[in-house]
């Protein structure tokens, strides 16, 4: 094998390898069973996501993409917090009376 | 007398005596016309006209008009609403005018509805009254159902004579009888004439019209507004008559209102609606006369016009006066008012002497003319002579039971202390009598100012008007007469047995005015049952109707006008394709099946984050930041409401196969069509503008921005604000709370 | 900081003499800058903290890389055995930083590091709530960790 | 050469971000699993990204690399923080209750 | 040129944005009236202008078409646009007395006048995504107006509003995909000529049908209306008038736009459809009408039930038809918003709007009554008023093809509409106040700004009814410019199509 | 990958409906959310894919070089995403509110603007 | 929220975000970013620091009613489309000045599209603001 081909060879199995990644945090995020367990899950993918920003700007050379990844590391976790203190609040809230 | 009051009768009187000036012009053979564009892209001018036929009408709207409104006048003196009234009125008197004097058939039609709304609000003049209100609707209804036929009529008349101009029409032999269409033209020229001039079935709005005030009926309802409907027969006589489905439709229509409104007539204990009957009779008459040709009947026709005109007014008149004077209209209390009421009582004689055809009154020529026009009718003389005779005879007994009993009947004590009406009052029944026995003694006079020339106008020639004379000789229209008086006093004599049976009759069987309460309620819950079906108020049914009419519109296309399934190349798909086709596919299923508020925002999150991969994988970096911006600040919002929303309930048992037959439908039709669409080709014509102007021409190197900014900057412009009043209105939808919850 | 502006300031004029202030060329002026000054030292004013302070910025980084795959060597060896040989435990262990700064950084490398996750600071800012993976002796961990990063910490931020 | 040291850097992220998501997965409580996404994720996605910057090789793709692993290494342990702290208010009442199908 | 565009555009936005930043201020609904007022003056300038020239374009960002956006005023936006500017100015003197002042400052006048520019943007853009862009503009506007008074009322209606209004909109926006798949344009002009190039015309009428479903849940046609009654009889009566007037019409425009000028491809099919839609929604809606005991209510179905006629003119495609529809329009849109006007006065001086639990107002305000009964028995199709002419150009259209039991349909609804006006004449107006209830005209605070705008569209109804002739031929030049685009094109695209 | 899309457009729209159809405002919204996606993914799929190669000039250049992808629906995409966002905004908190005012969220129960007639 | 390192790590995560938001925005008509993105992710730092600080205190750092900014947004957008007419063109046509324009460098490009992209980004800022700051108050 070249270097070439290995390397293209590479950027397939990283990229199948972030996909399965993917996948399997999927289940985790279907399967919870807890709040907590489903925004790991959802922090985990996007956290991928960026990682396939980078797989891709090595596969095509288009570095465009990681403005994509570099949006994502800055705001990806506004999600998680704002899911994470939804989970806090809500069980404030379901000691209180009203459910 | 308020200037409200007199101001209508100078008006009328003033067009009186414009439109007397002409008689000689006209009474001579000559017509006018003067012609106004209006809207001539449509062919509707204001087009005068004005012929025998015209000139009649016109005299007699204006004439019996003045005197009206000089009775009026007096007669609501001090009604909070008199100058209303008098607006209506005069209103009224001038859209009948328009009506008679145009030629164009869409201007008369204006004049048509206009009459048909000033009727309406006269006719709910006591508008506080449940009665007048359901009067005036049932009017305005039964007149506008005729209204719309008519202007069916008129469109399909002007579509096949080319023109609206009436006069045009009529000098163009034969263009609508031997047109296809004249059989529909006739059906609904009559279907409008006959709704107006309460022809049976259509009647029995005329009797309810009586809620209006008395000198209403006796304008509106008696002499000028419901006769619009045989003008509008006679105006188009000379075009439409002539057929045998002309003829019997007239003759059989007009005999039965005859007959049926005389015998009703005498059922009736108020004056005012008996005189209504009698009204009907007489628009019978003259329908039955009106589907004629011959000389006789139309002289016939257009004398009785003119002699029904004179003594139904008169004798409505008078029963205001008794009404006004004494409290009451009905027949049973009224006796012997002839000594407190000397002048109404003579007028009210002489009127009804011409009513019941006595000679040497008008009525006696008018009756005797219609024995001779019905013996003329050239298929069925026995059947039309019997028909008049019957009717003719209840015209004696009405006769006696309006005017004679209450004044000069001695069977009851009168009601004292009962005055003569004041003059204004007086004024209308007396001319209007008087007239009615000149004219009976001097019937020339008549004959060679009105009545020819209006026989001309119908059937195009004076020279076969008949004399107008009260002394014709023997002959068989005396012997009817004579025959007429006999059964008219006999029965006169056992009216109250007569209506005692007649009560019990229509009691028991159908009448039109319930019947008209059923329809009413029929529109009304009909229409409740059939919005609680469509307008339900719950928004799945209007969703799955709007989602099952996509569904249905866009399938039945297809398979009718897109057949074939796409030609499909072999699909150049990658492995990521497919995982990131799975990853979208696993999220949309997690959202749908989830029970958990939380579980679906990541699954929306996951087709987000796949969303925003197809967008990275095919070059639209711009695209995918903004969908993973925005996806966040959607999970943001999302999770912020959600702490105040319920929980999701798993979904109930209940069968969602329509639900799902929609959605899977909508999906695969979507499919379909994008699959079709994506296999043609695609112009890039404008992508390639937008490459190459990109930098040279906007100086941006990201076309995309560019387009946003430059190439179609208005979008962003609207764009944003979308964005701006998204955020205006739900500030205002989260500080706009009303009193009740902000506690 | 002075030093750091003139560092700076360094870097823009190295830029400037190549007539091309794209990122690469005001790096590299920085570092040559950095070596300038570094060597001019008593030119200033003798020693500074500025250099102190650089050497302990990438003492940190090169430690937090080394933790960073220590540690996450250490989850795939635990993900990738069946066997489970943690010991998990929430510590709670006393905080001597003070800033906000610091506070973050702290929390931060921590939950990069082996074994252990910051979970919260008590709203009093004395006393960090950790969650171990190997807490078979809670005190020895809390010792590594103060030791260890919040020293690190702590020295970078020293005046 | 560089083309085998971008394959390494590509390969390693590949795995530790395998391992992170199978951690998510196997690891016994949200806590544990939060080590595997905190530290495999974050390493796992900064290989990749250091692979990318090798492979363009140009200064300002490697100062959007910097910055991008920078902020994932100041966000994510925040974010870890914020659930830990759900979690644990979560632990202390019921452990491994649905979270919202009451 | 293109500034006799874009002004009718532009001044709503400067009043909107003026407004806005002004909400706190009672100012706000006096920069409503003067952007209105402009507004106005600017669209009587556009209209001279196309009257005169026929069809104008100007390239926005001096881009040419169809590359960039263009806004095209021929004689049928001129006249939408001068419309809805004369709505406009009406309703924002009405709004004087209609808005309140926590109305006002949570952004009234700002949302009003958008919406405004919302609608005469769809009028007058030439291109298909811009038009959806428009169309955005004036929903989002409309649900913050219908919600405006935050109660249950109005949430409720609001959701019904809101859900099916989306359905059509994402509806519209696939439908643009679609389109642009297969023309690879977006220009109207552009559009015209390209899909005359597309091989698979088949598929081009289901994208049409969609279009046709989308634009048909805007206009409130049969069996997609349903939103409309659920939502209209909900929020003030300022913002139900404007509504009732321009919302709907925005969508029988572009139906009228669309399919004479892009989807002119498969008449018998598609116009076959709309035949059938024209008729349902005329029958359903006025017998909805009929059902209805509350004013607006009533009027809320009977624009399902004018909408039929406009759409019957669309569906027969004969000049005088569109004719008719033209028309009908212009007309509709004045009386409609006029008679939500009046009911808003009917409620301030009776206490509701439920027609069996008020009246008296005939007694002892007539001036209102007459007030009432012009724009009533306008839309009843009484002559000479303007909705008289409407419907005889319509019903004259359909016996002129030969469609005799369409024709029925369109007399009979007519009829019964005179009934659900007279519904509301008998009981509002006719019958006394069953609490005893005198309403008088004098004791209606801000008089003046709710009675001349009412009064000011009864007037432009009475002179439409009058004198048609110059509308009539006003309607038959923009006919001809429907059937024949050419001059259109042409304008768009340069001289060389 | 068109016809890939143009399966996934379908089970978008598929799911979207049924969430939409659920009687219940939240899972409209949810429903509101694919259906959006679906939409903009067809405008997308309409102009055409082309894989690694955005619309971008690049420096020194007057036009990108080859084939890039198809700029015009992008810009077309980000324009609708963004109106879809307003929308949705307004749609979730007026959700929001319904059921702050009217104490649901099951639509079958909003009666109040069209209350039942017995 | 009464978290200490969240409310240290907002801090400063705002300001990133911010400096970002600048930078994604200027560069927005040359590489992927621009008005919208730009916005996007500066209301994405405010609602950070909203999160962490609480909204009193995200207002506070605002200055401006962030329905202002929206409606100012608009206006500023607006007026770039406007200032075509200074030049008699169309409306939205833009207008370029090179400060420094050379043979092969177009120098600093200041341009009436540069004014629009702004009012993009304050319009989506200022409306993003406003719908997330209204909603946390409201519950
Ligand atoms: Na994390
Ligand atoms: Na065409």
């Amino acid at each position: 094998m070249t270097p070439a081909e290995i390397l293209d060879w590479s950027i397939y199995a990283t990229f199948v390898m972030v996909m399965l990644s993917l996948a399997i945090a999927f289940i985790r995020l279907a399967k919870g069973p807890t709040l907590a367990d489903r925004v790991v899950a959802l922090d985990m993918m996007t956290i991928l996501i960026i990682a396939v920003c980078g797989v891709v700007a090595v596969a095509t050379g288009v570095f465009a993409m990681l403005d994509v990844a570099l949006v994502l590391a800055l705001v990806g976790f506004l999600a998680t917090v704002a899911l994470a203190r939804y989970a806090e609040r809500r069980d404030v809230r379901q000691n209180g009376d009203d459910a | 007398m308020t200037p409200a009051g007199l101001i209508p009768v100078i008006i009328a009187g003033s067009l009186f005596i414009w439109f007397a000036q002409m008689i000689p012009v006209i009474g001579g053979g000559d017509t006018l016309r003067y012609v106004w564009e209006w809207v001539p892209s449509l062919g509707v001018n204001v087009s005068i006209y004005i012929d025998g036929l015209s000139l009649t009408f016109a005299l007699l709207i204006t004439g019996i008009g003045a005197l009206v409104m000089l009775y009026s006048a007096r007669y609501l003196a001090g009604h909070v609403h008199q100058a209303r009234f008098s607006l209506y009125l005069t209103s009224f008197m001038l859209a009948m005018i328009g009506l008679v004097i145009s030629d164009n058939l869409l201007a008369l039609f204006v004049f048509w509805e206009l009459t048909t709304i000033t009727s309406y609000l006269l006719i709910g003049f006591s508008h506080d009254t449940v009665k007048a209100r359901r009067s005036a609707l049932q009017a305005l209804m039964m007149t506008g159902v005729g209204g719309l036929a008519l202007l069916a009529g008129i469109i399909l008349i002007g579509t096949t004579a080319g023109t609206f101009e009436m006069s045009e029409i009529n000098a163009m032999d034969g263009v609508l009888k031997d047109s296809v269409m004249y059989l529909p033209i006739v059906l609904l020229v009559l279907a409008g004439a006959f709704t107006k001039s309460a022809q049976m079935p259509f009647h029995f709005w005329l009797p309810n019209a009586m809620a209006a005030p008395t000198p209403v009926s006796a304008y509106l309802h008696s002499a000028t507004m419901v006769k619009a409907g045989v003008y509008l027969m006679a105006r188009t006589h000379p075009s439409l008559a002539g057929t045998d489905f002309w003829l019997w439709t007239l003759t059989v229509f007009g005999a039965i209102t005859m007959v049926f409104a005389s015998v009703m007539a005498l059922r009736q204990t108020d004056l005012k609606l008996a005189l209504a009957y009698t009204t009907l009779m007489a628009l019978g008459a003259l329908t039955l006369l009106l589907g004629n040709e011959s000389g006789y009947t139309i002289t016939a026709a257009a004398t009785f016009l003119v002699v029904h005109s004179l003594y139904k007014a008169a004798l409505f008149l008078v029963v205001g006066i008794l009404d006004a004077q004494t409290g009451t209209r009905d027949a049973n209390s009224l006796f012997g008012l002839a000594r407190a009421l000397p002048i109404t009582a003579t007028a009210a004689a002489i009127a009804a002497f011409s009513m019941a055809g006595f000679p040497p009154f008008l009525g006696f020529i008018g009756k005797e003319l219609k024995y001779a026009g019905a013996i003329a009718v050239a298929s069925e003389p026995i059947f039309v002579a019997g028909a008049v005779l019957i009717s003719s005879a209840l015209m004696v007994t009405i006769a006696g039971i309006v005017s004679f009993r209450p004044f000069w009947s001695k069977s009851g004590t009168p009601i004292p202390n009962v005055k003569e009406a004041p003059w204004p009052m007086l004024v209308g029944p007396v001319v209007l009598a008087i007239l009615g026995a000149f004219f009976g003694i001097f019937p020339e006079t008549l004959a060679t100012t009105l009545v020819n020339p209006t026989v001309a106008a119908i059937i195009g020639n004076a020279e076969d008007a008949k004399e107008l004379q009260l002394w014709a000789g023997v002959n068989l229209p005396l012997f009817l007469s004579i025959a007429t008086f006999v059964l008219g006093f006999t029965l006169y004599f056992y009216k109250q047995k007569l209506r005692e049976i007649l009560i019990g009759m229509t009691t028991r069987g159908p009448s039109f005015d319930n019947g008209w309460d059923k329809l009413m309620a029929g529109i009304a819950s009909g229409s409740k049952a059939l919005t609680r079906m469509i307008q339900t108020g719950v928004l799945y049914h209007y969703m799955v109707v709007t989602f099952g009419t996509a569904l249905v519109v866009l399938a039945v296309t297809l398979w009718f006008r897109s057949t074939g399934i796409p030609a499909m190349g072999v699909p150049q798909v990658e492995l990521w394709d497919w995982l990131v086709f799975v990853l979208v596919l696993l999220g949309a299923i997690l959202t749908l099946v989830t029970n958990s508020r939380i579980t679906a925002i990541a699954g929306l999150g996951v087709v987000g984050i796949g969303m925003a991969m197809i967008f990275i994988l095919y070059s639209a970096p711009d695209v995918a930041i903004t969908q993973l911006l925005v996806e966040t600040l959607v999970v943001v919002l999302f999770a912020a409401a959600a702490l105040k929303l319920p929980h999701l309930t798993p979904e109930p048992l209940r069968k969602r196969w329509l639900d799902a037959l929609i959605a899977i439908g909508l999906g695969v039709v979507t499919t379909v069509i994008l699959l079709k669409v994506t296999t043609g080709p695609i112009d890039r014509e404008l992508t390639t503008f937008f490459e190459t102007a990109s930098w040279p021409e906007a100086f941006g190197q990201n076309i995309v921005n560019v387009i946003l900014v430059d190439f179609r900057a208005l979008d962003t412009f609207g764009e944003i604000a979308v964005v701006l009043i998204a955020a205006i209105s739900i500030f205002a939808l989260l500080k706009a709370k009303p009193e009740e919850e902000e506690q | 900081m002075n030093l750091f502006l003139l560092n700076l300031l360094l870097a823009v004029v190295w830029a400037g003499f190549w007539g091309s202030f794209t990122l690469t060329q005001i790096a590299f002026g920085f570092v040559i800058g950095f070596l300038t000054l570094w060597v001019a030292q008593p030119l200033f004013g003798g020693p500074s903290g500025y250099y102190l302070r650089a050497y302990r910025i990438v003492r940190l980084i090169l430690f937090f890389i080394y933790d960073l795959c220590v540690s996450s060597i250490r989850v795939a060896y635990d993900v990738l055995t069946p066997t489970d040989h943690s010991n998990p435990a929430i510590l709670e262990m006393p905080l001597d930083v003070k800033s906000d700064i610091e506070i973050l950084l702290v929390t931060n490398l921590i939950s990069l590091t082996p074994g252990t996750l910051s979970l919260d600071v008590t709203p009093d800012r004395k006393t960090l709530i950790v969650h171990a993976m190997f807490a078979d002796d809670p005190q020895e961990v809390i010792d590594s960790l103060k030791s260890g990063m919040e020293r690190m910490v702590k020295e970078v931020f020293e005046a | 050469m560089t083309e085998i040291i971008i394959s390494i850097f590509l390969l390693l992220g590949g795995f530790f971000a395998l391992i992170a998501a199978i951690g998510i997965l196997r690891l016994p409580d949200v806590l544990m699993r939060m080590h595997a996404s905190t530290k495999a994720g974050v390493l796992g996605s900064s290989l990749i990204l250091i692979a990318g910057a090798i492979f363009l090789q140009e200064m300002e793709i490697t100062a959007r690399v910097v910055a991008i692993i920078v902020f994932l290494m100041l966000t994510s342990p925040i974010g870890a923080h914020m659930i830990g702290r759900a979690s644990v208010s979560d632990l202390k009442k019921t452990h491994d209750k649905p979270d919202n199908s009451a | 040129m293109s500034w006799y565009l874009t002004l009718p555009l532009v001044i709503p936005f400067v009043a909107s944005i003026i407004a806005y930043l002004l909400r706190s201020s009672p100012l706000g609904a006096w920069v409503s009236i003067i952007g209105s007022g402009l507004g106005l003056i600017a669209s009587i300038a556009l209209m001279a202008v196309v009257l005169d020239a026929g069809v104008i374009a100007g390239q926005m960002g001096n881009w040419p078409a169809p590359f960039g956006i263009t806004l095209v005023a021929d004689l049928l936006s001129a006249v939408m646009v001068l419309i809805t500017a004369i709505t406009g100015f009406a309703v924002a003197i009405y709004a004087l007395s209609d808005i309140t002042e926590r109305q006002a400052k949570l952004g009234y006048h700002a949302l009003f006048q958008i919406l405004l520019a919302g609608v005469t943007g769809a009028f007058l853009t030439g291109d298909l995504f811009n038009l959806y862009v428009w169309f955005e503009v004036m929903l989002i506007a409309s649900f913050g107006l219908l919600i405006l008074n935050g109660g249950k009322e109005q949430i409720d209606g609001g959701v019904k509003y809101v859900a099916l209004n989306l359905i059509s909109t994402i509806l519209f926006l696939t439908g643009i995909g679609l389109l642009y798949g297969m023309t690879g344009t977006l220009n109207f002009a552009d559009l015209a000529l390209k899909v005359e190039e597309v091989e698979n015309q088949g598929l081009l009428t289901v994208v049409a049908m969609m279009f046709m479903v989308a634009f048909g849940v805007k206009a409130a046609v049969f069996p997609l209306f349903f939103w409309l009654p659920a939502a209209y009889h909900t929020p003030s009566f300022a913002v139900s008038a404007v509504f009732a007037g321009l919302l709907t019409k925005v969508g029988v425009y572009a139906l009228i736009r669309m399919f004479t000028m892009v989807f002119d491809h498969d008449i018998g099919f598609t116009h076959t459809v709309l035949l059938w839609v024209a008729c349902f929604t005329m029958v359903i809606g006025v017998l909805g009408a009929a059902a209805q005991s509350d004013f607006r209510k009533i009027l809320s179905f009977h624009i399902i039930s004018q909408i039929g006629y406009m759409i019957l003119g669309l569906a027969l495609m004969t000049p005088l038809a569109l004719v008719g529809a033209v028309f009908y329009l212009v007309h509709h849109i004045i009386v409609k918003a006029n008679l939500f006007l009046i009911a808003g006065i009917a409620k301030r001086l009776t206490g509701g709007t439920e027609v069996y639990q008020i009246g008296g107002l005939y007694k002892s305000a007539p001036f209102l009554a007459i007030l009432f009964l012009i724009p009533a028995f306008s839309l009843a199709g009484f002559p000479p008023l303007s909705g008289f002419w409407a419907k005889y150009i319509i019903v004259k259209a359909t016996l002129d093809v030969e469609m005799w039991f369409v024709a029925f349909i369109a007399l009979a609804v007519g009829l019964m509409t005179i009934y659900s006006m007279t519904k509301i004449w008998a009981e509002a107006f006719w019958k006394p106040h069953p609490d005893g209830i005198e309403p008088d005209l004098k004791t209606l605070p801000n008089k003046p700004a709710q009675i001349i705008p009412v009064a000011g569209l009864a007037i432009l109804t009475i002179i439409i009814g009058l004198n048609p002739e110059p509308f009539v031929i006003f309607a038959e030049r923009t006919t001809a410019q429907l059937l024949d685009p050419t001059a259109y094109i042409t304008t768009v695209l340069g001289e060389t199509p | 990958m068109e016809q890939l899309l143009s399966v996934l457009i379908g089970i978008l729209v598929a799911s979207a409906v049924y969430l939409m159809l659920a009687r219940n405002l939240l899972r409209f919204l949810f429903g509101l959310i694919l259906l959006s996606n679906a939409a903009n993914l067809t405008i997308f799929v309409g102009g055409r894919l082309t894989p690694g190669a955005p619309p971008l000039v690049p420096d020194g250049m007057d036009a990108p070089i080859g084939d890039v992808a198809n700029a015009l629906p992008q810009a077309l995409v980000l324009t609708a995403i963004v109106i879809g966002f307003g929308l949705f905004a307004f749609a979730l908190i007026l959700a929001f509110r319904a059921y702050q005012s009217l104490g649901t969220l099951n639509t079958d129960e909003m009666r109040v603007a069209e209350p039942k007639e017995n | 929220m009464n978290s200490v390192i969240l409310i240290a790590g907002a801090r400063l995560q705002a300001v990133l975000l911010l400096v970002f938001s600048a930078y994604m925005l200027l560069r927005g008509h040359n590489a992927p970013g621009g008005g919208f993105i730009g916005g996007l992710i500066a209301a994405t730092g405010f609602v950070v620091y909203a999160i962490a600080c609480g909204t009193a205190d995200a207002r506070k750092a605002l200055r401006f009613d962030p329905g202002s900014i929206a409606g100012a947004g608009l206006g500023i957008a607006l007026f770039a489309g406007l200032m075509a007419a200074l030049w008699g063109d169309a409306l939205f046509t833009g207008q370029w000045l090179f400060i420094g324009e050379t043979e092969d460098d177009k120098g600093i490009p200041l341009s009436t599209v540069l004014i629009f992209d702004i009012g993009v980004y304050l319009v989506v800022l200022g409306a993003i603001l406003s719908i997330a700051f209204s909603l946390e108050e409201a519950v």
